[in-house]
């Protein structure tokens, strides 16, 4: 397969694999991809490649709606080495309304945030090769 | 009849900033201090167990035979665990079953991380890609931040409040004072721990258990045979694990750990006892909001209380349940692989009675709580006379 | 009476390398694979262990609980084991005593390693720092570099020749192009073996494994409660361990592993067998050097005849021991982590005479040898029907 | 302490210990230096901190003899990353007539070398903090 890889985050720790590369590319294009097992219906974002309840790999892109209620935040003062130069950031996770939650930065917030707020999950490029979601505020 | 396994001998490294010593000299110097006070020799040990969380901390591959072989135990079965943060513990699980299957009579476990090789944002780094390196470390998210995420949750849903969770950090810095092995022995006060510079919101420098180097040893072997090595054996009376969801976004709750319930639950059962019973507790308070969940999680305290109870002074020598009276991760240090160990050495102190100034009086249940990653690895570990 | 220890699934991934594939995804393989074949479901299961011999591979941290949650495993408890090289049968040994201490009835063993992501150069640079990082890896001894110090020394006692060196690789490569899993599924003549490429004298590219991607994954139980999981239990018979200094250059032996003759004597004793009784051996062929070394220290051949045995083809089918008849590290690829495991699940195949083209006619008792680093980390395991 | 570190090796993994910054101070004069246990005499080469025979960590200093006697070696060609630059190079192990060994590289040598032939271990400075001991042929 010689397509080329979209990497996913603002740094990557491993190689962008297929499942990973697929799921930025719609990303790109505005649209939030789960997988739903084809078999046993059970519903994974971020996406997997199988499912882990019946071993089934039929899974079925879900496009998940983007508006999300915050279940947790952080506001990250002291970075981790690749990350210095951007602290401090937020890190919140955002409960959608299918069940499933996700990790991401909350950006554009003047004042703190607090648990409970609604949030929405929007697409942000990075460079050509790189692309990454974060919450900004409903 | 089951033969119990016990332990039969600790020692333990001070814990600190060691700029003189590897790994190899911090294991080293645990053991050293393991041989003061033992009836046998090394030759009497059969094999090894050596706890590391992290490789490229110390810069060593497969790391567990410069350590055994420091230590004179090159020549005998050895393995390496690694259960993050709860590596110590998983050493002793793993020697333990190692005695319950036959295969060696007595088993060294030894905990051991060198972490200040590193600067501090890069040993950042190195903890935080114990995070789901997909899908959560690329948003550069720190080992605090994962916590601070459950410490909002924690705030919103039960009240607790930046003052209980800095009560926490106040105590294990006051019971560390007294703790000579401690990487910080020094008081601070309430006031300084609240306006130290905030880590990872809302988590202070106070709130934040320390990169330490450091280890810890013991010694464990079968019931019938302690006699030979110790005459205070102390045994392990239960042992309890679970786990959870990789990412901190898929779990059920973000306000307990669901693996350190089942834990608990698992080594309660194996005592036969309650938590009422226990007389001083070593929680994995590797950030002051893990020390108040951990006191819910293991039954101390109703959900939601662990923050209240902690600003009670509950949690001291004289309130309903000691904890980490030690110093804990925060104060005593946080050498990933020796914490586990440490826990032991300490519940064995204790149970004992040479804890000195931070005696629990006529303690005779100790329990330890270890905590690997953000909760996919808990252990719990039940000791007593 | 004691309740032996059953083997009552298997799986394994494709071996090679797998470039669209994480560790997660390899082990999820492994597990399918498992899952084809076996009565009851992951419910059953009551925890599991974790080999991965590097975490800098595959760049995740505490590496273990991304695997557990992909293989719907999260929740239950879990460690990971490292033994370098041999991390795979520790993960069995660790296995064995948790359900012997009776924590629990059924336990998975999954090992995996992701190896390719990084460059060979890369690649070789991590396998190097398994070396001693003090004293040695600092003159830049690759992990083939170790090897051939040994060879060297074996090929100066006895008269070994790269000759003999080349005829394991061409036996391992002639089995390898028989297994539907091995990396690389081709023959190569004596000729091409001894006119390969040189990567440290005197082993060439045919005398050294494969830098590899897989997976493989065993259940064990009780055997009282085998017949729950299938009607074809593997019972193992036997576990030795053994271990060595961490030094080359502070060894007695630069001819023979003592952790790997301490571990056969152990496995044999515990499973009361001779050397002569094993029908099939899956060794550690990290290098030709290896194997030849490994059939003079688990007493097939005596010490320093390993080389000529290979060349008179004592080790195929028909000899006087097939070894690797799976294509061994050489050819079947050495994903650090699994490698273990899957000797396990081969000897599985051979042992329910489902191994095909290369079964062994009638095996009955199958031994695996595994080794980690040079030798500071030995398993020997004995299966049988 | 603030002596100055003397770095050891071609390439450093860990970070430089006393007792190797203090054995490469005495190399750079010219002497290899082991450790003997002043309890119950076990030699150490390359030195350590502590005894791992009787766990005592006084440790006389031993001067051990350069002349050895090769008991096993190997041509590096595809080197790890960090020496990729040099290959290729002899790596071998050295007895001491004291019965201690090391490793090492043998340079200096223009056909294949062979185990049993007579090397002496001389030090190599690297740079100003760095020093190295190899064989040459005696
Ligand atoms: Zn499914
Ligand atoms: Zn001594």
């Amino acid at each position: 397969m010689s397509e080329e890889k979209l990497n996913f985050g603002h740094v990557s720790y491993e190689e962008t694999y297929p499942v990973v590369s697929r799921f930025s590319k719609k990303l790109k294009d505005g649209r939030l991809i789960g997988s739903k097992c084809s078999k046993c219906g059970k519903v994974f974002l971020p996406p997997r490649r199988g499912c882990n309840n019946c071993f089934s790999t039929e899974m079925e892109e879900i496009e998940i709606g983007t508006e999300a209620t915050m279940t947790a935040f952080t506001v990250i003062h002291f970075a981790p080495e690749s990350f210095s130069d951007k602290a401090p950031y937020i890190a919140a996770i955002g409960k959608f309304e299918e069940g499933v939650s996700l990790l991401a930065h909350l950006v554009g917030v003047t004042s703190m945030p607090s648990v409970g707020m609604k949030m929405k999950l929007v697409p942000q490029e990075i460079g050509k090769n790189r692309i990454v979601y974060k919450f900004i505020k409903a | 009849m089951s033969d119990d396994v016990v332990i039969v001998g600790a020692g333990h490294s001070k814990f600190g900033k060691r700029k003189d010593e590897g790994i190899r000299e911090l294991a080293f110097e645990a053991v050293q201090d393991l041989l003061k006070d033992f009836n046998k020799g090394l030759d009497d040990i059969d094999a090894s167990v050596v706890g590391i969380a992290g490789e490229e901390f110390s810069g060593q591959g497969a790391p567990a035979a410069v350590v055994v072989d420091e230590i004179g135990m090159a020549g005998k079965p050895t393995l390496r665990v690694e259960s993050a943060c709860a590596t110590g513990t998983a050493g002793i699980k793993a020697a333990y079953g190692w005695i319950k299957a036959g295969f060696y009579d007595a088993v060294m476990v030894v905990g051991v991380e060198k972490m200040t090789s590193v600067s501090s944002a890069r040993a950042t780094e190195l903890m935080a890609r114990a995070g789901d390196v997909r899908w959560e470390s690329p948003f550069g998210v720190s080992f605090p931040g994962y916590y601070a995420l459950m410490a909002s949750a924690h705030m919103a849903q039960y009240g607790t409040t930046r003052e209980m969770l800095s009560s926490v950090g106040v105590k294990n810095h006051f019971y560390g004072a007294k703790n000579p092995l401690a990487h910080i022995q020094k008081e601070v006060s309430l006031e300084e721990a609240m306006s130290s510079i905030p880590i990872a919101h809302p988590l202070n420098l106070y709130d934040c258990s320390l990169i330490s180097d450091g280890a810890a040893a013991i010694v464990l072997t079968k019931e019938s045979l302690a006699k030979e090595f110790t005459d205070t054996p102390i045994k392990i009376r239960g042992i309890g694990s679970g786990s959870d969801n990789m990412m901190m976004s898929e779990r059920e709750s973000l306000t307990s750990l669901r693996g350190a319930k089942m834990a608990a639950q698992k080594a309660y059962k194996m005592a036969g006892i309650t938590p009422d019973q226990v007389d001083v507790a070593e929680v994995h308070d590797c950030f002051t909001i893990a020390e108040i969940i951990a006191t819910e999680d293991l039954g101390f305290f109703e959900p939601g209380e662990g923050g209240k109870a902690a600003l009670d002074q509950q949690t001291y020598i004289g309130g309903k349940i000691p904890v980490n009276v030690d110093g804990g991760l925060k104060s005593k240090g946080h050498p990933l692989g020796a914490t586990g160990v440490s826990q032991a050495v300490e519940l064995r102190k204790q149970l004992l009675g040479e804890a000195k100034n931070r005696q629990v009086d006529g303690a005779e249940i100790g329990l330890s709580h270890n905590v690997g990653q953000t909760g996919q690895f808990v252990n719990v570990m039940i000791y007593s006379r």
